[in-house]
């Protein structure tokens, strides 16, 4: 198990009601596997989980990377600025 | 002489002469800047009217692809002297300037245009950048379409 | 609502930020601004170092030509909002911007950039100023090349 | 005969020495008539006389526009702005 810090945007932080989580997640955890945890804990992340994008430290993620030690993930929307 | 490339987010008011100035080099002849603008009214989709936006930003990721855009222009334009790529964040009003992409070049047709261009169209594609409507169809995000590959 | 069309020749500075609020309507979502610059430096051909330029403009067909250069963006691109075109006439130091064009639409893919690039081109072609350059190479005229056709 | 105002700009106003002059012309004067009489005048006007652009009443013409009654005539070298 390691501790993930996890960000939320917009939309997301909404649904999850906070900006950010701290998370033990099993070693070899990829970003879909933490996807289907956190919809889990919130049942609302449930029917955005595949347009959710992800962010390990910042850089576009795949759904089968797997989350590095002490990452910082980011959940947010297809973004919306300019 | 090294060709500046600003890059910014912030709280207040964008003031485009400082923004030129920047960009300004001794062999400058020409730039390009486009603003994105807080509509007030909007007609393409089903009309409707914007009392004001919130833009929230993920600031350092944003801060991060907003450099590699600035790179990725470099790389595609050589010619291309100073670039500024600048994100309001927080509540806009209609008639505000939320967004500047400021390219600068010796002469008009060394890709200042396309180049400014480009630094829009990528921002609104990898920037985390997001806004939320206040207006007559109530409060919502806006979502862009764009899913950026991994790495991207 | 009418368009605002903005023509002038202004011996004054040019202030980007009162510009882009003269073309910006509650529809408007975007803007482009082309600003021309004095070179200080030039490279493209001869070397050279300017110290300052000397414009002169026949000012009543300048502004009748720049009126019929918004026409003819207006023609070609009808979703574009507002347009401002103006020219620094006088003495210009390096680093001043001596034109800006101006166009605002309701999105930022229906013609601004095009249509700011069709502007300044126009610009270059058909609108009667003159610059006289002072610098390392003495003082000398700069000339065009192109030769509008009668009633262009 | 009839009388024309002309106003000349840039190096043209150098080689005249002069913004502005007014002319007796026959009427049936072309543009192109009208450089060849100036030429005689202003002998530097010759080697330019090819590439000066003319306009009446503000608008550009052609070599072989004949010239209106109180028309106001302007020749400048191509334009330069921007």
């Amino acid at each position: 198990m390691h501790t993930v810090k996890i960000l939320f945007f917009a939309t997301l932080r909404d649904y999850v009601g906070s900006k950010s989580v701290e998370l033990e997640i099993p070693e070899g955890t990829t970003i879909g596997g933490l996807k289907d945890m956190l919809a889990t804990t919130y049942p609302r992340l449930e029917k955005v989980k595949e347009s959710m994008m992800a962010a390990i430290n910042r850089e576009y993620a795949a759904e089968t990377q797997v989350i590095p030690l002490a990452a910082e993930i980011a959940f947010f929307p297809p973004v919306s600025g300019g | 002489m090294d060709f500046p490339t600003i890059i910014s987010l912030t709280e207040t008011d964008l003031d485009l002469n400082s923004m030129l100035a920047q960009i300004t080099l001794p062999t400058t002849g020409a730039t390009a800047i486009f603003t994105g603008v807080v509509r007030g009214q909007t007609t393409r989709g089903d009309y409707h009217a914007t009392d004001y936006l919130e833009y929230e930003a993920f600031q350092p990721m944003a801060e991060t692809k907003m450099r590699q855009i600035a790179d990725e222009i470099r790389q595609k334009w050589p010619t291309i002297e100073g670039i500024l790529i600048v994100q309001r964040t927080g509540r806009l009003y209609p008639g505000a300037p939320s967004t500047v992409i400021a390219c600068s070049s010796a002469h008009r047709d060394t890709g200042v245009f396309e180049a400014a261009r480009y630094g829009i169209d990528r921002l609104k594609e990898i920037v985390p950048v997001w806004k939320k409507e206040i207006g007559s169809l109530g409060e919502q995000w806006i979502e862009g379409k764009y899913h950026p590959k991994p790495g991207e």
